[in-house]
């Protein structure tokens, strides 16, 4: 008896496969997708996907407790040290409030995420869309180190990101992110966003209290200043932007990087962090109720 | 409209904003299908989800309406835990069709990591490929407020919460659905002890109370949202044993 | 976008069931010790207009599976198409002309296909009760019902009322389950009978309360045996009440 | 076995009558035509060593590769056609950071071998489903420290990978291998190791050992920042290297 | 008044410093069917003579405005049911307002304020009607009677008389007022007090009596009148 | 962003035996910024009646000043004391006279009775349809987060002290989880005899 070849059965099995189920078995996406060609699927039919997503997810749509993560106050700034003891830098400092529409989802979001040894990037707008292209150019980067055999810099890892969201430019990504890190050129900060923006700054702030965190930056920021100073003064501007911007909240996380290593400096609440600093200028912030 | 050269600004402004009209509302889109790209894909069958990680165990609880248009209950024995593998517990809320999607598309991912690692996928890889993959979705998302449990490698419980397209975050616990504002907060004075100074000692969390915690928890939601419901679906894990499974009534109105 | 591209989507276009045309509304199903009953009116409708009369909504697909749709017919007819097709693959795949699909694999494959039509945003617009016996994992063959929704959902009731059937009759079927446990106790089950009465008052109520609903219908019943659609039957249906309820103007 | 040669050693996936691939078997020879390279897993970690050999007063030592970096917790050495490596080692790459990437953690050893095998069984005839036409001709040792603490893979061309508690591969392996079994034993610090493989490589290699003709490679077990167990590449520096050779 | 800007008001001083439409419609007053009201110790009681014929139906002249508050008149019948429609109007929309029953004095009040408006408007005439209302406060649990005169202006009486022959009733509850009246004796004294003003026999037919204790305000039905004037 | 979460804030009241507890968080914003956290949004109208208002805060001031002088019309009218039911549909009168313009607020009545001291609390919508549970209510921005955290605290014939206790607790982990409430939170606990007003320390963010 002839054996049917391996050839002969996948014929076989074509010709009897409708249109509709092969498709369909296209279609479930059971094999696993590749991160290196990055396929994402789209609503069928020509529809914008960012107005798409916006209908059934948007603030007007009826998803109340499913719309998207968001929300933020971002910083970072770069400084020289003062004295011989300290030793400068870059500080970045970040709250950890992730809110969809007033819904508060998440008091303990790290917005501080690792893009390689000595560069991080914050995370402001989608927390999705941030975490998961960071995750992209921190590949990217190792990947380029592992070829190049030397550390890629700021300037390119955010010239990168960049390009990779201007890619999908127009199809509602948000990302407000700083990557900032100590390369070979020294440290700089990179701000790069959804619409395809790269900036290079030296002091900086991203997200919906960024004004607030403006405010204290410009009146406090000196380009010299010792280790304590710099972090202080950061999450005094994460302090204050939280006071006033109901978007952001939370404890401060602060992450700085000198020219040798990147320092997780631990939580702090910025609800204590408000009442150490109304202590400190005598301010009485408690509210006297009176009979009306 | 007139505009003169001598403002490029406002030219190119005006350039962009019709740009973005035209590729907001192609004008090739006629009518029919204007009307057709309205056509809802997504529905939400109600219900709620919630999860609490102790020291070494893990509660999920789900309650097992499935209602349309948030009133006429479909089916009051719907399945929204799924226990993927020893240590791996998905529970879902949002629109049921992506729901089953979701699992099915985890469950072949899994069986597929055990073929090429010969191992069991632990919760925490799980808990990051599974933020991938909704994220793949991310123009498409998939309807669902996904909460992932489990026993960590390291024997403790672990809860991971994520939004529609995957935002993830590991956290003590953690609630999706329709109720999901109401449990949260008793979650966070009950679990998180918000309320409670920092000086003062707080009780362990041990396995009874965070069982009671959320069966209260779905008591309370059904008392106060239409779509919760029937029954509780709690599923308990703890490091070392297999996992439980029970079913508790609620109110049926 | 190349010319072929193009042709195909306007292809497609027409293709798409946003507004579906011919209809079938409720379809009523439950399960009783050793099998399943399910019943369905006979009629397509246009609209309002009852177009089609004398169609069956009931699809028998083997000696264990049985197929009752609401929705659109036409929408109907290609799964019907399809599922044949299925069959008729899963008969070569095993090499024995006897193979027949169980009730749960037509399920699921059911509900990937209405979730995919779903996601294409073109859905089939239908939701389909499929019924009939699964063997267990010690090959007994147990009662199935599985529904699937035109956007994909699926679950596994113990009865089911489709259609505007779910929001008149859901009610007074779990009513009556409930009475019977009461009675019965939790594990005994309707018997074939009673479970064939239960669907008349079930049709007869959906009769009334449902414009689209037509008087002549079918029963078709599952057993461990044999899947069987019985022959219509026709309602009378008393409307002497209408008489005393006409102070409307 | 060169007597037996036909016409079933050029299809790469015809077997001969004797039930041999003689493709495979020839890239395997191909392997023994690179430079020795040696691996020792101990308690402490793993080092891998290697010869490069300079043809010509005028190459760069420096700029000769025979230990890659696969992942900050993972090092591949190669012996055969150094240019068939390439693709194998980017393989590699690839896959640790995919796997990152997937599930935020450090892909295991075994893992990564895996999948860099499975690329090398694709070769074929056939133009649809093989991506190659012919096997790879190098051999490799993958080195590194996880979850389950540091391993030593050895693979072949053929796509067989085993675990080794040591290994050499290359031209004079089997003299090194010779050497390693009676040198190899269970409580063997690393910087033992490193000097072993080192008096080996002097033993085998045609040139004089130097600092300059030799590359060594430890991946040392530690926890990370999240208290997962992982590993830490270091490349020895040239003088940590004359230091060594001095010493031997 | 919605029409009183093209009106001109028939409610003028006289020389004297009279309103001589007031004194007029207090003599249509006078000149009606007798009414009676007394408040005893536990509730009030309003009597009235309604004079029956074979020809018509019987028309009520004792209505209930709300759930404790009730009123009787003497004078002009149709001007009589404006009020009571007034009356009841102020009553519901105070209720809708504040979500309990009107209080008594502010519905006399409300009331009177309407009685008042008809005689400073243009265009219009006074009531020639005076109510004698009866009602029931919860709160402090007590029964208060109340007259509303065709002026405007209102009393709070203990026992008062209306219409014709007011005078003498007056002087004969006077007499046999007393502060610890019961409900019945009440009822039984106010229907001696119509008897005086009645030129024919008191029947059910020609008598109608309302009373208001804490249950509420209710008209007496026929048979209960009988057994009333039985035992007087 | 709704008008009626654009400054912001939350009202509960809960009832315990003989007492009242009122409380609200101190913030009023404009859309996500914070002006100032000094904003309670429980007023007195009577006595032992206090009205909160969540909403819009333009709104809420209207609401309160037609009421308290409903209310001061209302007393001198009738020379009595104002019944907190009565407080109650007064503002849902007001509020459906608006029915197709209405003011964008959600008042909460909570008080106790004049006479009898039974304790009464009621929420309504922003055109007056009251619901007046015993137990507890709350409006707001805040509100479907403290239903199921006072589903919790609540226990039958509390006393002042213990409401106290829930209702501040409630509150809190309510305020958590709003973005647009929060920066501290007073209570009012109303008895027979006394109004008692505390401030509670809270989250600064």
């Amino acid at each position: 008896m002839e054996m049917p070849s391996l050839r002969m059965s996948a014929r076989d099995e074509s010709s009897l496969r409708d249109d509709e189920t092969f498709a369909m078995n296209k279609a479930k996406l059971m094999s696993e997708p590749n991160p290196d060609r990055l396929f994402f699927e789209l609503p069928p039919r020509g529809i914008a996907p960012k107005e798409f997503v916006n209908t059934h997810f948007g603030p007007q749509s009826g998803a109340k407790n499913l719309q998207f993560r968001k929300g933020t106050t971002t910083l970072a700034f770069i400084y020289e040290p003062k004295t011989e003891a300290d030793k400068g830098g870059i500080i970045i400092a970040v709250d950890s409030r992730a809110s969809a529409g007033e819904y508060i989802s998440s008091k303990s979001v790290m917005k501080i995420l690792d893009i390689s040894d000595n560069m991080v990037a914050t995370m402001a707008g989608g927390a999705a869309d941030c975490q998961f292209w960071t995750r992209i150019v921190a590949k990217y980067c190792s990947l380029y180190e592992l070829r190049e055999k030397s550390e890629i810099t700021v300037s390119a890892a955010s010239k990168y990101f960049a390009n990779v969201l201007y890619g999908y430019r127009g199809m509602g990504l948000s990302v407000g992110s700083m990557v900032a890190g100590y390369d070979k050129r020294g440290p700089a900060i990179f701000k790069v966003d959804s619409e395809g923006t790269r900036v290079s700054l030296r002091l900086c702030s991203v997200g919906s209290g960024s004004l607030s965190a403006y405010g204290v930056l410009d009146a406090f920021y000196q380009p010299q200043m010792t280790d304590e100073e710099a972090r202080a003064l950061g999450r005094r501007a994460i302090m204050h932007a939280t006071y006033r911007d109901a978007g952001s909240g939370g404890v401060c996380n602060l992450v700085h990087i000198t020219p040798t290593e990147k320092i997780r400096l631990p939580s702090v609440d910025v609800s204590e962090l408000l009442y150490e600093f109304a202590n400190e200028i005598g301010r009485d912030i408690a509210y006297e109720p009176q009979e009306d | 409209m007139t505009l003169s050269m001598d403002n490029p600004m406002a030219v190119m402004n005006a350039f962009k904003s019709a740009m973005s009209q035209v590729r907001a509302d192609p004008p090739w889109r006629d009518a029919a299908r204007k009307h057709g790209d309205r056509w809802n894909p997504y529905s939400f069958e109600g219900g709620s989800t919630a999860a609490i990680a102790g020291e070494d165990f893990v509660v999920v609880g789900s309650d097992t309406r499935m209602s349309q248009f948030e009133v006429n209950v479909m089916f009051r024995e719907a399945e929204k835990i799924h226990v993927l593998n020893d240590s791996i517990i998905l529970t879902t809320s949002g629109f049921y069709g992506d729901v089953l999607q979701l699992k099915r598309v985890l469950e072949s991912r899994l069986h597929k990591y055990r073929f090429d690692y010969r191992t069991d996928m632990t919760v925490d890889l799980c808990a990051e490929m599974l933020a991938r993959n909704l994220y793949y979705k991310r123009f498409f998302p998939y309807y669902t407020g996904a909460i992932l449990a489990g026993i960590d490698e390291k024997g403790r419980g672990a809860v991971f919460s994520y939004d529609p397209i995957g935002c993830i975050e590991r956290l003590q616990y953690s609630a999706s659905g329709a109720a999901e504002p109401m449990i949260i907060p008793f979650f966070d004075c009950q679990v998180g002890q918000v309320t409670v100074s920092k000086e003062t000692e707080k009780p362990a969390l041990t396995l009874e109370r965070a069982i009671s915690l959320v069966k209260d928890a779905f008591r309370v939601a059904a008392e106060r949202e239409t779509s919760t419901g029937d029954k509780i679906h709690l599923v308990v894990a703890a490091h070392g044993k297999p996992i439980h499974q029970e079913f508790l009534l609620l109110r049926e109105d | 976008m190349a010319a072929h591209q193009v042709a195909h989507r306007i292809a497609e276009e027409n293709q798409r069931t946003l507004n579906p045309t011919c209809t079938g509304t409720s379809v009523v199903a439950v399960t009783f010790d050793g099998g399943v009953a399910i019943v369905a009116d006979r009629v397509a409708s246009y609209g309002k207009t009852a177009r089609y009369k004398g169609v069956s909504r009931l699809y028998r697909l083997n000696s264990s599976t049985l197929i009752g749709f609401g929705g659109d017919h036409a929408d109907f007819q290609f799964i019907q198409n399809l599922i044949y097709r299925r069959a008729h693959d899963y008969k070569a795949m095993c090499g024995d002309p006897d193979a027949e699909l169980s009730p749960m694999a037509v399920h699921s494959y059911l509900t990937a296909l209405l979730y995919y039509r779903r996601s294409r945003m073109n859905p089939l617009w239908n939701t389909l009760v499929v019924v009939g016996t699964q063997p267990d994992d010690e090959g007994v063959k147990k009662p199935f019902i599985g529904i699937v929704t035109l956007k994909g959902v699926a679950y596994h009731p113990k009865y089911v009322a489709t259609g505007l059937g779910a929001m008149l009759i859901q009610q007074s079927l779990e009513t009556e389950f409930r009475k019977h446990q009461a009675t019965y106790g939790a594990e005994t089950k309707l018997t074939k009978d009673e479970a064939v009465g239960l669907l008349r008052k079930a049709m007869e109520l959906v009769y009334y309360h449902d414009c689209l609903a037509h008087s002549e219908y079918e029963i078709g019943v599952v057993t461990t045996e044999d899947a069987a659609v019985l022959p219509p039957e026709e309602l009378v249906g008393n409307w002497a009440m209408a008489e005393t309820n006409c102070n409307y103007e | 076995m060169f007597l037996t040669r036909s016409e079933y050693d050029r299809g790469v996936n015809t077997f001969s009558p004797e039930g041999r691939l003689f493709q495979v078997e020839y890239a395997i020879e191909a392997v023994k035509l690179g430079s020795t390279s040696i691996g020792i897993r101990t308690n402490e970690g793993v080092i891998l060593a290697a010869e490069k050999r300079i043809t010509s007063r005028l190459m760069v030592a420096e700029a000769i590769e025979k230990i890659s970096k696969v992942d900050k917790h993972i090092g591949v050495t190669f012996s055969g056609l150094i240019a068939d490596s390439r693709t194998l080692v980017e393989r590699a790459q690839i896959e640790a950071q995919n796997y990152w990437f997937t599930y935020n953690r450090q892909i295991k050893v075994e893992d990564v071998t895996q999948s860099v095998a499975n690329l090398a069984l694709q070769f074929g005839d056939d133009d649809a489903k093989a991506s190659m036409s012919r096997p790879f001709g190098v051999a490799m040792l993958f080195a590194g420290c996880d979850v389950d603490g540091p391993h030593l893979y050895h693979l072949d061309p053929s796509g067989t990978f085993i675990d080794c508690l040591a290994k050499s591969i290359g031209a004079a392996s089997d003299g090194a291998e010779q050497n390693l079994k009676e040198q190899y034993h269970e409580s063997m610090t690393l910087v033992e190791a490193e000097k072993v493989a080192l008096s080996i490589l002097k033993q085998v290699m045609e040139e004089k050992l130097t600092a300059a003709n030799v590359e060594v490679v430890t991946i040392t077990p530690y926890e990370d920042a999240k208290g997962q167990k992982t590993g830490l590449f270091t490349r020895l520096t040239k003088e940590q290297l004359e230091t060594l050779v001095g010493e031997l | 008044m919605g029409d009183s800007h093209y009106g001109f008001s028939l409610t003028t001083f006289s020389p004297s410093g009279k309103l001589m439409q007031i004194e007029y419609a207090l003599n249509a007053v006078k000149n009606g069917q007798p009414s009676v009201g007394l408040r005893a110790k536990d509730g009030v009681v309003l009597a009235t003579e309604n004079k029956s014929s074979a020809l018509h139906e019987d028309q009520p002249k004792v209505e209930k405005i709300s759930k404790h508050i009730g009123c009787v008149y003497s004078g002009m019948g149709p001007d009589y049911r404006i009020l009571v429609k007034r009356a009841r109007k102020i009553a519901a929309e105070y209720e809708l307002m504040y979500g309990e029953e009107i209080p008594t004095t502010q519905l006399v009040t409300k009331l009177a304020a309407v009685m008042q408006e008809y005689t400073q408007s243009g265009g219009v005439r006074p009531f020639g009607v005076s109510l004698l209302i009866a009602g029931w406060d919860d709160e402090p649990g007590r029964p208060l009677l109340f007259q509303c005169d065709p002026s405007g202006a209102y009393f709070a009486w203990k026992a008062t008389a209306l219409g014709k022959n007011d005078v003498n009733a007056k002087t004969f509850l006077e007499k046999r007022f007393s502060e610890n009246l019961e409900l019945d004796d009440g009822i039984h004294t106010a229907l001696l007090t119509l008897r005086e003003s009645f030129d024919v026999g008191m029947t059910e037919d020609n008598v109608e009596i309302g009373i208001c204790n804490k249950n509420g305000f209710q008209r007496l039905t026929k048979q209960q009148i009988k057994d009333h004037l039985g035992a007087l | 962003m709704s008008i009626m979460s654009y400054n912001g804030g939350t009202v509960i009241a809960m009832a315990g035996k003989e007492c009242v507890c009122v409380g609200s968080d101190l913030r009023i914003g404009e859309q996500m910024t914070t002006i100032a956290t000094n904003q309670k949004k429980i007023y007195k109208v009577a006595d032992k009646i206090y009205l909160g208002l969540g909403g819009f805060h333009s709104d809420t001031q209207t609401v309160l000043n037609t009421v308290q002088f409903r209310k001061s019309l209302y007393e001198l009218r009738e020379n009595r004391k104002i019944k907190p039911k009565v407080v109650a549909t007064m503002v849902s009168n007001l509020l459906y006279q608006h029915r197709f313009g209405p003011y964008f607020t959600e008042p909460l009545v909570a008080g106790l009775d004049p006479i009898t001291n039974e304790p009464y609390i009621c929420g309504m919508d922003t055109i007056g349809c009251i619901a007046a549970p015993r137990d507890f209510v709350a409006v707001g921005t805040g509100q479907e987060y403290l239903l199921g955290v006072c589903e919790g605290f609540w226990r039958e014939n509390m006393g002042p002290d213990e409401l106290f206790e829930a209702t501040s607790q409630a509150l809190l982990s309510g305020l958590e989880r709003d973005a647009a409430s929060g920066w501290g939170a007073v209570v009012y606990t109303i008895t027979k005899d006394r109004v008692n007003m505390k401030t509670i320390k809270a989250r600064m963010d």
